[in-house]
């Protein structure tokens, strides 16, 4: 395989979205910690986004021509790790690890330990002016790289992000593409109510950027939208995507309440209830075991990243 | 056998204690005031916020903004008590904890959640291991790391009446409960937990515990009984507890959740230089990223145990 | 004296704010550093606003229901100074300390040091998040209490300003005013090709914010803006205004000039030609001595602070 | 008589050897970009933007935007120097030199111009007394103080060799020309720049000078000669060399330009208590604003003098 895209229909985007949402829903089931809420938020936009516009090789996952994939809310691991091993980067299985001591899956991304990661993201705030500093690199380079960016709405109150909005305005860097996570909630509760960011597109304007905005969940919508955006890069001016989103999308018993922002669905009914929402007619147990020997998910992801032999340990 | 590990204990969470205690304090004193940035749920500030929300400010994620507004509420003479993690507190944040409180001198107390690598699972880009050095280094600052549920209660009591900037850090994760209601508390004071007469084990935070543990190892395996002290504050430092337990009991062991450089060990090896060099160990985090898993896989990979605490003190005395 | 303002005519705010010129050059001379332009280019409207609009009592700078007065950009320290001591809080004659060791006017002041100095500023975009604390507590105490902020415009490069800014209007603080020195000027350069910040109006009002913009040199329209300004308040949103003013106004030779940002002229000709284009008949060494005995100001200015008495010596 | 202040030395600005010595590299190596947050005519980078322009990137006053961008840019294969003044590199940007630089371990070098209290009129708010705890606390920096114009040549020509993070501290104020241009340089090496026998001060930056200062007061009153060793990194700290001298000359003085929390003198007492304890004073700033003044009479004030060095060596010898 070779650089490219996965150029998905729009109904294999869908059923790759809900695939991925069950990836998010059952790592953080496992590990009994993590963050479920924003992935499926973005789940939708970031599936259609990564598998259909971003450039990369599984293979290749520091391949020079690639475009850089940046999820800045790196809370939103789990869904990081999914569109990862669901590209080909490595197996799903793996994904049984996430969190655990030693997996390359940690809490946040680390971009030393897991292949496709760009950035160890974690700390808000931090994602947009390493993206700009890359897009100035690849100009600087003469390289045709993209840079896209995930960023959360309730990130977007750090001030270290407003500060890149300005700079990557001030320097017309237009080999950039933004996505916000518009899901109007954070740890605290509501956006709107925590700390008001709206009006979003009159702020990115205000601040020199090419501004789209849409339904993050309508995947018609969605391809519009990043056709739209990706048309309106190399013209001078970074753009951003507002997806207008619902946490825990897909699974209605959850939508909405910020209280999963970071919970897991630890207990098995509760996974229970969402597997049946997503439509998938299976338990908890049978979802965890169709990711088949983590052991040898392990030994597969240990030969990726080069690293010696797991030993196995018997508390897995 | 002398009962090591997680069994031992009965656990109980410091932020509880101190969301616990801001609602007392808020009930006794209209001037405190609480700011958090977007983390009350899990800081417990919202116990705060639920009970007086005139007085709690929500500033959302903007830990700048939140200390130096902050400051502001202190010159007009509140007693603010700010939340977040401890590393974005210091890493966010640290400018302006050095400008608007250690250096104008605001009644700002700085309230560190999530300190150390006991956050485990989130990874390092949550541990802070970093902290007590960078707000150790301002010059008007308290440091402190109180041990566990009832001490982090009179901490943040003594922090409350204390006029000037405070620095407090708790954890993630329950801690052992190792002092007890009645156990003394003062600014700049450390105390003896154990005593004993073979070298010291001198103690902040959750180490307490294990630092127990280590004497019980080797009084069991060497018949040695080294002195326990649990010594909280970090900044003003114990000088007189130090020089008194190296010119008494010779070797020093420290033992804290943190790099070592710059932290609890590195202050008091300071003292212990200048004034009655004894043979020290340093038990820290040995300058490395400890990546994510669970706390207490992650405590024994760094070596923050009372095992290794008392080899240590094996080697050292 | 108790609280109140100095209620000066225009007249005797354009003479005041030459005054105020004079004392922040001759200040910088003397202490052969320290910045110049910044204080020229918010000579005139800071005159306006301190002398006119903001209540304090002089001689009791601590006054419980004084209104604050913050100059974020603490550089502008010279003419903090010249505005306290030709307010009255302490004899003029002190200028001529200006930065040298034990004085109490430090390069950038020093609240402990200097009265009617509400912060210690220095490091650029703490003044905003510190003026809202300021404001949230006049309310919480149900004071009515004002609270007025200058900003420089590089200044608002900073992130922590546009934090600031998010969380004042979504508080509703309109019990806070900023006034910006818009200059385009910064130490490297012009603000709009440093880093552009333009459009601030764009900015401030997409972040909820009522804003003025006018010429910040003529007085009678200085005074248009701040009554407009001062009517805004109160009515549920944070006001700013813009001042778009020109580094070292009033000396036509060093006028735009980013040099004279932070460099002194330290040089007896360069401030003979500014002396006397800022119209005063006068050598340097004239214009110094004017300001008496600094010795006097010195045992005066301690008796003020409750300091003990200064030991004279012999290198002033 | 000791010949000792001012007149005594040549004195050259370090932040200058920056400024060329960045020209010279960026005609050696078009890898090499340079960043700066509007101190470019202070840090002296914009000798850098002049001949290069399009390996500059002016980033206005955005610390923190201006380290994710250099972090971005090594991303990219590019060997970022980035400039601005200590305090603001380390207090702004803190959680950004951490996470993007340090635990990321990107090829970003932090050049921190106006470290310490030398920086004079400007003021406590300008003078970083407190990066070099902050720094040296960060696992994977290497962190560094220059003594002079040519020692800063060495140790930015280094950092352009050396992958990984980088944090070296220049200051202000034109210091004395005290090391030769053939003298050694080596990553986490320390030097002996005049050898004795009694006792061993130990500095770094612009206190080398003064340990100099303090050694001929020293010979001359009382005939004691200390060495005197340059150690300009902080990290990775020089252990045999601090064992060695200890071993061979006893007591150890430290000195330099920085609170002595978390600073130079307490990673060097954490060496010398772990291995090979003998009596120490650390001459630093205690604890404390300085205010602003001339940059002379503050470290005067602070103590930062051969003589208080010497005072210092006689209390411990
Ligand atoms: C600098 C920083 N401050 C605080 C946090 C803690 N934190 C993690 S996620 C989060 C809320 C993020 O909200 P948003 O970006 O809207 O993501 P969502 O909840 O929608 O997934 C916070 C405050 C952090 N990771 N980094
Ligand atoms: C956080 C911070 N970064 C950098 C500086 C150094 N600095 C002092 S003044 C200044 C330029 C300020 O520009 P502006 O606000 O426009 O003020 P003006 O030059 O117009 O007076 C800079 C970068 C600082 N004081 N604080
Ligand atoms: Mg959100
Ligand atoms: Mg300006």
């Amino acid at each position: 395989m070779s650089i490219g895209t996965a150029n998905l229909s729009v109904d294999e985007l869908k059923e790759m979205a809900r695939t991925i949402r069950r990836d998010c829903l059952v790592q953080t089931h496992v590990a009994k910690s993590g963050h479920p809420g924003g992935p499926l938020s973005a789940a939708d936009y970031l599936t259609s986004l990564y598998f259909n516009y971003v450039k990369v090789d599984p293979k290749n996952p520091k391949d020079d021509s690639r475009d850089y994939f940046i999820i800045s809310n790196g809370h939103c691991s789990a869904l990081n790790y999914a569109l990862l091993s669901r590209r080909g980067f490595f197996p799903p299985g793996y994904l049984m690890t996430f969190r655990s001591t030693g997996s390359g899956l940690e809490g946040h991304p680390n971009r030393h330990k897991t292949p496709g990661v760009d950035i160890s993201a974690g700390s808000l705030g931090h994602g947009l002016p390493i993206a700009h500093g890359i897009a100035l690199g690849a100009k600087l380079k003469g390289s045709d790289q993209r840079v896209f960016v995930n960023l959360g709405d309730g990130e977007l109150q750090e001030g270290s992000c407003w500060e890149a909005i300005m700079a990557a305005a001030h320097y017309r860097s237009d080999n950039i593409l933004a996505v916000v996570d518009y899901n109007d909630v954070q740890i605290d509760g509501r956006t709107h109510e925590v700390m008001n960011i709206r009006p979003l597109d009159g702020k990115f304007k205000a601040f020199g950027w090419k501004v789209f905005e849409g339904n993050g969940h309508d995947m018609n919508e969605v391809i519009r939208l990043l056709d739209h955006a990706i048309d309106s890069m190399g013209k001078g001016q970074p753009v951003v995507v507002l997806f207008h989103t619902v946490m825990m999308k897909g699974v209605p018993s959850f939508e909405n309440d910020h209280i999963w922002h970071g919970k897991a669905l630890a207990d098995d009914k509760l996974l229970q209830t969402a597997l049946t929402e997503l439509g998938y007619n299976e338990t908890p147990k049978e979802a965890v075991a169709s990711y088949g020997d983590v052991n040898v998910a392990r030994g597969e992801y240990h030969k990726i990243m080069g690293w010696p032999p797991p030993q196995v340990c018997d508390r897995d | 056998m002398v009962k090591t590990g997680k069994d031992r204990w009965t656990y109980e969470l410091t932020r509880k204690a101190y969301g616990e205690t801001l609602v007392e304090l808020g009930h006794e004193n209209p001037r405190i005031v609480v700011l958090d940035a977007d983390l009350a749920e899990s800081t417990l500030t919202k116990f705060f916020r639920d009970e007086f929300p005139d007085r709690f400010f929500e500033i959302g994620i903007a830990e700048q903004d939140m200390v130096g507004t902050a400051a502001g509420l202190a010159l007009q003479g509140f007693i603010p008590f700010l939340s977040s993690y401890a590393i974005f507190i210091t890493g966010r944040a640290w400018d302006q904890c050095r400008q608007d409180v250690d250096y104008m001198k605001t009644n700002v107390k700085l309230s560190a959640a999530h300190g150390g690598i006991s956050v485990g699972k989130d990874g390092p880009t949550h541990q802070s291991m970093e902290d007590l050095a960078c707000m150790s280094a301002c010059t008007n600052m308290k440091v402190l790391v109180p041990a566990d549920y009832h001490e982090t209660i009179k901490a943040v009591r003594w922090s409350a009446e204390y006029e000037g900037p405070v620095y407090f850090r708790l954890g993630r994760e329950k801690v052992p409960m190792v002092t007890e209601e009645p156990s003394p508390f003062e600014m700049g004071k450390g105390f003896v937990h154990v005593d004993g007469t073979d070298g010291t084990i001198i103690a902040c935070g959750l180490m307490l515990s294990q630092a127990i543990e280590a004497r019980e190892i080797l009084e069991e395996e060497d018949g040695i009984k080294p002195r326990v002290v649990n010594m909280p504050f970090l900044k003003p430092i114990d000088e007189e507890m130090i020089i008194k337990c190296a010119k008494e009991n010779g070797p020093i062991v420290t033992a804290e959740e943190h790099q070592v450089y710059g932290g609890f060990g590195s202050i008091i090896a300071r003292v212990v230089v200048e004034n009655h060099p004894v043979p020290m160990r340093i038990v820290g985090i040995p300058n490395m990223y400890l990546g994510s898993g669970d706390p207490f896989d992650l405590l024994a990979i760094a070596g923050l145990t009372g095992r290794h605490i008392a080899n240590k003190m094996k080697e050292v005395l």
